[in-house]
């Protein structure tokens, strides 16, 4: 018999422990690919915003070695028109959907989370506090107050499942992991992208037409591993990892650090296929190695314990 | 409808001029479901660079469809270095077909260099439901006026290189408009300063211009929203050249 | 004529902008290369430590998409056999050494900083403030006081030209940069090796005997060079960057980021002609845009200039 | 003296058997300075993955050389898909040339799998020079005791694969010493089983035993640091393998 993919994430029940980053998948019914999303573990759900949003302007998007920037500015339809999404597409899919809500200021985290954890499409809230390309530059995650604020005014508004999404452009991402947690998280999910840049050195000017962008991709894994292994070893809540993984043998390692669960992002733009072929690489390798669970092997890398 | 992501084989990669090549790819899965107006996204390497590459379809069967493609940059560079027989991932098709209807109508297609590429399918499209089709082919070398041949067995075509006289080649489609020819619409792709002319005679004469347009992708479909196309028009001030693209009209758009 | 690439760094001449990253060359006078550090606009050599130290347990390298991990851990003969070695081999060089020195505490950088600072080999000193790789894991460069100290008992201790050496696992770049200005340093040098880990998912363990590493290589070069472009809109003293860099564009890059020169780590361990290439490249492009001097390139993608 | 890094050409690369292949490269610039003890790094590939691959050389002419590798990840498997004709980084020579004596010394060489591959010009040196040769060679099957037919021609041979009994390749040194054989030096590669064998052997019989180590290395040329081999002799903890090995006295490093 071939070993038990299914796992729990806090109080959510996950079929298998594989779900999308949040703005590195979509579905389109009308004009459907290879791959449904019901094969996952769960979806998330590109960012929404509380007011409609254009975007960044283009150039959004430059390749790197083994990565990407992106400096997409989370384009948005706004709490109405995201919930009319919602209950028009997301309310077909029988796996749990995630609801990813960006805001700028603890009140706009706060309306978008009472609103949208009301939805029954929603499983759980991930509160972006890490988009690294929002016009005024300021990212929560990187504020010990102001994530605080953000995480206790949607804790204050929502009885959802929370998960408080990170940013690697911190000091100390165990602290801002803790605080999360003592502020109500239900789970934690780190990385998000890494401050980068990239010039055209014949324009001579930065390539992204907002200047720096995140950087996603393989490139930026062992620094997701680092972070997930640290922040594992410090907060009660579970976590998700998340950042480079491309392959079965990445969101192993991210497990084996200790990560209930993985998100994946960027690779699923090269194969759209990866993600089916991680949940299927994981399924071998527990059973060449004996498992009968996948939740045997999280942490097991782990010295501490 | 939908998309594939499958392997497909080479079959024949072939140096056209100067920095252009075309390549054929064994793909029934996709090929089989090509429309005019499609793209592809095309990876042949393993490894850097990262991302797979858009490119135009040219010419398809129910199992093979061709890319005519300019050497840039690293990645497409990898491509034609791919020999025949190599495996090379292809998502397709992709992008939104153009659903145009041509029966008895006049168009022109207006195309300069590869950006030619795209508009063969829809030349041939036109042909076959009853339209008639006048191409304006231009390019920096003959043998760059990609498919030539294939337009002439589909009406009239007129040509311009960068080796002969220095105008343009919708010149010759304003002496046409001025003699009286009339067109329903022009499909342009590859030349911004092609396109302007167009614009300019189709505001004169009263015709529809549509626009191929390109921009940096990284899925092509539809999940990064990275390909961004600046609107002048609509509700919505971008669109996504992957989804929505990569044919507008050419009056919906800002072309940078 | 081809271009000029001599270029000043605050008081030392350079006579093109490119040298190895601190820890990533060496020079074997009985074992020569292809290559000969005179060829390069300065040497910068292995950090040193005041007292002799072993370096860490193996495994101390694992390779990553377009990078690498080291956990190398700064073996060092200490200051005494340091100095001998100054003396006996790198005097015989003709172009700038600038030797790099590590430490514990603030007096300890003072004590290196004193005596190696009288070394007349000695062209400039680099400060790593900056190590993921010591065993404390204290790094004086996420610590804004810890910082301050460190660099002022440097500027204290020595006359001679210092080069403040920070790392990217910090919240606010521009902070530390400013910081090591006021405190006395000459130059900027950013970035060091970026915390991260790899896991062994056969052995479940991580692959390097310390756990986690500095990563290093092409991977990282988007991260240093937004921190590089945002430091060079915030000091006044002359910015080296570093991280990545692997090409001639690379370099060019940093340049017209604001940049004064450049280091090159790792990719010299694939290719160890990659610098002599590097200088070639800028040469190159410099002729081909119609430039005279590398000076002329020096902040050109810049927004705010 | 010194090393170089240049491009040579691969001119044959053959499976031998399971997971080892042979490759020989054209090489005039570090094959002529080649020395026993000699390894090189390899990059075949472009891209991915980043480092090159530390290799022993198994053979070498004025023109050319050869190694013996296993395939285990992602870098050998490219190696292994590196057809003749295609170009090759190559660093080297690398490493402490083994510069010993063997003028009427007898030594046995001791390796097992691809671990063979640095014993060949040992065993070639010692016999020019003079000295005798003992090889016992191990491997999984008959085909993987590389060289086989090479040692045949430098002198006695023993081998012991795992299809046979199981037994060590060691057990027959132990028996020729037992009747009185002498030995001045063992050199081992490539087991740390038959290291510990040889090891005992040697403090019973009294010679020398040295020992080929691996470690991970980046650079091959002492630049990086990494490739630290633990001491158990001397004043320094590590030595790095690169500069200072690949060859050590058994008795001064720890073997993990
Ligand atoms: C819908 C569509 C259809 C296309 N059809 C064709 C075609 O039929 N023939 C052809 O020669 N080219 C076509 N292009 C352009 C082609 O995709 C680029 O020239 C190619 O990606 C360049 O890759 P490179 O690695 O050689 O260049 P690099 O400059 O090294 O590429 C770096 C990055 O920029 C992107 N990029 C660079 N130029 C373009 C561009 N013009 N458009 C989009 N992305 C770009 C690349 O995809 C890559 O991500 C098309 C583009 C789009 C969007
Ligand atoms: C001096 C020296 C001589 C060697 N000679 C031979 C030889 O003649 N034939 C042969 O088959 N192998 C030899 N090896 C081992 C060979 O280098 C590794 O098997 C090879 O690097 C594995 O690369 P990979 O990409 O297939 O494996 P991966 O596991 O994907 O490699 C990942 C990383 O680990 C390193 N690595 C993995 N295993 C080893 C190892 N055993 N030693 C050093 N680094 C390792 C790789 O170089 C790479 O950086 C030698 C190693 C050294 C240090
Ligand atoms: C094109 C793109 C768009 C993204 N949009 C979002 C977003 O809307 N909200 C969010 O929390 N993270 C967003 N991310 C970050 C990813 O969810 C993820 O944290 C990051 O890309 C690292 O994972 P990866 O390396 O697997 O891509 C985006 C990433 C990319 C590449
Ligand atoms: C093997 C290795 C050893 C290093 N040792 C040092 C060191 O001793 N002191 C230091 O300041 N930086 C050290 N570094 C960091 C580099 O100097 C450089 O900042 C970093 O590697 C980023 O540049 P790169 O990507 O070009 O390698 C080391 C890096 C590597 C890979
Ligand atoms: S290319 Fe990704 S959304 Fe269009
Ligand atoms: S491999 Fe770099 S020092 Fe030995």
């Amino acid at each position: 018999m071939s070993a038990d993919l299914r796992c729990q994430l806090g109080r959510l029940s996950l079929k298998n422990p594989v779900m999308p980053a949040s703005g590195c998948f979509d579905w389109y019914p009308e004009h459907d690919g290879p791959f449904h999303p019901d094969e996952l573990g769960a979806v998330v759900l590109k960012s929404t915003t509380l007011q409609p949003r254009d975007g960044n302007i283009p150039i959004r998007l430059a390749e790197t070695p083994s990565g990407m920037l992106n400096a997409i500015g989370i384009p948005s339809y706004g709490l109405e028109g995201f919930r009319t999404i919602l209950r028009e597409k997301w309310s077909r899919l029988k796996t749990p959907v995630i609801a990813s809500i960006s805001a700028f200021t603890p009140e706009e985290y706060a309306i978008l989370a009472r609103e949208l954890g009301k939805e029954p499409t929603v499983a759980a809230l991930e509160i972006n506090l890490s988009c690294p390309n929002l016009e005024h530059g300021v990212i929560p995650a990187q504020d010990p107050v102001l994530l605080r604020e953000c995480v206790e005014a949607v804790r204050e508004a929502t009885e959802a499942m929370i998960i408080a999404k990170l940013s690697p452009n911190v000091t100390d991402i165990v602290e801002m992991a803790s605080i999360s947690e003592s502020a109500g998280a239900d789970a934690i999910c780190l990385i998000n992208s890494i401050r980068g840049m990239e010039i055209d050195i014949w324009k001579k000017k930065p390539i992204l037409g907002r200047g720096t962008g995140g950087l996603s991709g393989p490139a930026i894994k062992p620094i997701a591993l680092a972070m997930v292994y640290e922040v594992c070893g410090a907060v009660k809540v579970p976590v998700i990892g998340v950042g480079g993984i491309s392959r079965a043998e990445d969101a192993i390692a991210f497990l084996l650090a200790g990560a209930s669960a993985v998100q994946v992002g960027t690779i699923s733009f090269r194969d759209p296929l990866a993600m089916r072929k991680i949940i299927t690489g994981i399924r071998e390798y527990l059973d060449s190695e004996g498992y009968t669970s996948v939740t045997d092997i999280i942490g097991l890398a782990r010295t501490d314990t | 409808m939908g998309w594939q992501y499958v392997n497909g084989i080479v079959t024949a990669n072939h140096h056209i001029d100067e920095d252009v090549w075309r390549i054929e790819i064994h793909c029934p899965e996709i090929a089989g479901m090509c429309r005019p107006g499609h793209f592809v996204m095309l990876r042949s390497w393993q490894g850097e660079p990262f991302l797979p590459r858009p490119m135009a379809i040219f010419h398809y069967t129910n199992e093979s469809f061709d890319v005519v493609y300019k050497v840039k940059g690293f990645g497409t560079k990898m491509l034609a270095a791919a020999a025949p027989g190599r495996e090379i991932t292809v998502t397709g098709p992709l992008g939104s077909a153009v659903e145009h209807s041509y029966l008895g109508k006049t168009i022109a297609l207006v195309g300069r260099g590869v950006g030619i590429t795209p508009l063969l399918p829809v030349a041939k499209a036109a042909s076959e439901e009853g339209g008639s089709v006048i191409s304006l082919l231009s390019a920096r070398t003959e043998k760059l006026l990609v498919g030539k041949e294939d337009f002439e067995l589909l009406g009239e075509v007129h040509t311009q290189t960068d080796e002969q006289q220095h105008s343009r080649v919708t010149d010759k489609l304003e002496r046409l408009l001025n003699m009286g020819r009339h067109l329903d619409a022009v499909y342009v792709s590859g030349s911004k300063r092609l396109l302007s002319h167009c614009e300019e005679l189709g505001a004169r004469f009263g015709f529809q211009v549509y626009v191929f347009l390109e921009e940096r992708m990284a899925c092509g479909i539809g999940y990064c929203k990275g390909c961004a196309i600046e609107m002048r028009q609509g509700s919505r001030k971008y669109s996504l050249c992957c989804i929505q693209g990569p044919l507008y009209r050419a009056e919906s758009v800002v072309v940078i």
